[in-house]
């Protein structure tokens, strides 16, 4: 029996079947270069006739084992693929600072000024409907938390600020946001600020009303 | 100097040749190329006249470096002569190439004048023959670089490209400076708001439906339709059309549903309705 | 004993990069996973801190030699290739690609190997002029790409190889392109007067910018 099955290796061998250090070459380049996980059916199509790529595939597998990458069993096929322990370096964390937008500008510094205020009370002032998006931003980096719901028909949320965002903005409390009236007297604001965004003037009696939406909030 | 795909579509006076093919572009000229008679018929095939100089040069088997201009020159006229005579319209710069090469032969076979201007026609001749050597040069290159193992023709880049995912943290700014902007821009604009029109109060047919089933439900007795109307929807006269309205609209609705039943005893009467009789109440 | 190996062990983790067999599987799983060669930058960006990939990239090219798929430099990046012995195998996997003009072909040769090149510059050597197509193909083909503008009268545009070209062709550097020192030795490189054929020799001013830059490439 043995002595037959020497035979039929011989004959084998003349139809150059490769060494398996080389069989496993091919098999660990076609694993490498294959789109999709390759079957030994496939691999055996594609490898020199005589070949034997299900025992270069247990060479090649021995060889990736601990290894960065390994030869994996996907389905009815075989793939490299990268060990579960590093996993991490192919995933990069990266910080990207972005201004707020203009929206969320707006709507927190109305919430900021008129705390406690209803959504709907933010949209009357912004004269614009103020997204989801927005108000959810602005929650979710906690600068701005839900508040009591008002004492009115319908009962809405309020939102008031929290403490982070006096971390964030440098107060002590939201009674420290300074006035229109002193934001101009400190030349921190100018009428340009108007004029750039309104293409309009600006008028200077507007601080009234200002002063009144404040009381109703911080007193 | 002409384009060169403008040159390419130039099907001049073309004899049943092979064109050349990246194949045997860099390898030895065959046989036809060198042999001027055959250029005469396979002027398409040239990628303009330098082209054409470089092929005569290697018919002249010496280094480039040391190839006859002079020879190379008649060549080349003896080459645009024949074309000509087999009325094969040449491309321009064919002709501006024989106008310089014929003036080039002149100034080689003169003696030099005693003031000379600008380059000898020895330094014009080296300059050619340099240009001649340097395109071949490059011809060379190219097929090398050409014969080389390429990536997805010979080498293979891994197959299944894993992802690299960049997980990023969004840090969002905003200064205070920022803030007290906005909401001066805020404050500035209440002045120009847009006109908001003042909603009619208006009884919605859904609240309705709601009501009047509700209360529909546990009355057994014939009742009024305008008795279900809440009484501060009666206040202005507004609010009480607009209320009798979506109920009129929600009995029917109820009637069509089976869920109650209506009768009216006299045109313009009083509309009563009740909760439909069911089976087991009949 | 153990006890005192176990804490020197728990500091080293806190405060020293991974060993060194250990960034070399990282090293491969992060080869292994990218299809675009990597630089040891990028390696280093996503590896632990303190890891040392260029070190960690000499072990692993090693350990390469002879397999299937081998660490190849590609410019600046590395990358797993197969080995080209192994081209038979992948027959399939070939990607179709339009044969390259007559054009194209040389085009690229003179832009690799005198680089940076403008149009006019390509045109000479050639004797015909470059059209469009031919550039844009180079261009689409991502094996090309635009370098710095020329600083002589004019400001052309001039045209370099990519790292895409160095992979495409299996190049460390534009250094080593087939033959590219026999043929700056032999002066093919150098920028030399002209001769424009409509009877007047144009001396060139650009001759300086040009060496320039090849200076910085090949030297």
């Amino acid at each position: 029996m043995p002595e037959e099955k020497d035979d039929s290796t011989v004959e084998e061998t003349l139809f150059d079947a490769p060494p398996i250090a080389e069989q496993e070459r091919m098999v660990e380049a076609l694993l490498f270069a294959s789109t999709e996980p390759m079957t030994v059916k496939e691999m055996s199509d594609r490898m020199p006739h005589g070949a034997d790529p299900a025992e270069a595939l247990v060479h090649l597998r021995k060889r990736y084992e601990g290894r960065g990458v390994n030869v994996r069993k996907i389905g009815q096929g075989w793939a490299f693929r990268t060990a579960a322990d590093l996993a991490f370096l192919m995933r990069r964390d990266q910080v990207e600072r972005r201004k707020l937008s203009r929206a969320a500008i707006e709507t927190l510094a109305i919430i900021a000024y008129h705390q406690p205020v209803s959504r709907a009370e933010i949209e009357e002032i912004r004269g614009v409907s103020v997204s989801k998006g927005t108000v959810d931003l602005l929650l979710e980096l906690d600068w701005v938390k839900l508040g009591r719901r008002r004492m009115t028909p319908g009962r809405p949320i309020t939102f008031v600020t929290t403490v982070a965002f006096l971390d964030q903005f440098g107060l002590d409390s939201p009674r420290d946001l300074p006035g229109v009236k002193e934001l101009r007297a400190a030349g921190l604001l100018d009428n340009r600020t108007a004029i750039d965004f309104d293409g309009k003037e600006t008028f200077d009696d507007e601080d009234d009303g200002f002063a009144e939406g404040q009381d109703e909030l911080f007193e | 100097m002409r384009d060169d795909k403008a040159l390419e579509g130039a099907k001049i006076g073309r004899l049943s040749e092979t064109p050349p093919t990246q194949d045997n572009l860099f390898t030895a000229p065959n046989a036809d190329r060198t042999n001027p008679e055959a250029l005469l018929i396979d002027v398409d095939g040239f990628e303009g006249p330098l082209d054409v100089l470089l092929t005569l040069a290697r018919g002249q088997k010496v280094d480039l470096r040391r190839i006859s201009i002079l020879q190379l020159a008649e060549q080349y006229l003896a080459f645009v002569s024949a074309a000509r005579k087999l009325r094969i319209e040449l491309a321009a710069d064919y002709l501006v190439m024989a106008a310089w090469l014929a003036y080039l032969k002149s100034r080689l076979l003169l003696p030099p004048p005693d003031t000379e201007d600008g380059p000898s026609a020895e330094e014009l001749a080296t300059n050619l023959a340099f240009q001649l050597e340097r395109l071949e040069a490059m011809r060379t290159a190219a097929a090398q670089l050409m014969a080389r193992d390429q990536l997805g023709r010979e080498i293979f880049a891994r197959g299944q490209e894993e992802t690299m995912t960049v997980k990023t943290d969004i840090e969002w700014t905003a200064s205070l400076s920022d803030l007290l902007n906005a909401y001066s821009r805020i404050k500035t604009r209440d002045y120009y708001q847009p006109l908001h029109m003042k909603r009619v109060p208006v009884y919605s047919l859904e609240d309705a439906v709601k009501r009047l089933r509700e209360m529909v439900g546990v009355s057994v007795n014939w009742q009024v339709l305008a008795s279900y109307i809440p009484s501060e929807w009666l206040s202005t006269p507004t609010k009480r059309k607009s209320a009798l309205a979506s109920h009129f609209s929600a009995m029917l609705e109820l009637v069509k549903q089976g869920d109650a039943e209506i009768r009216q005893d006299d045109t313009f009467g009083p509309i009563e309705l009740r909760a439909a009789r069911t089976e087991a109440h009949a």
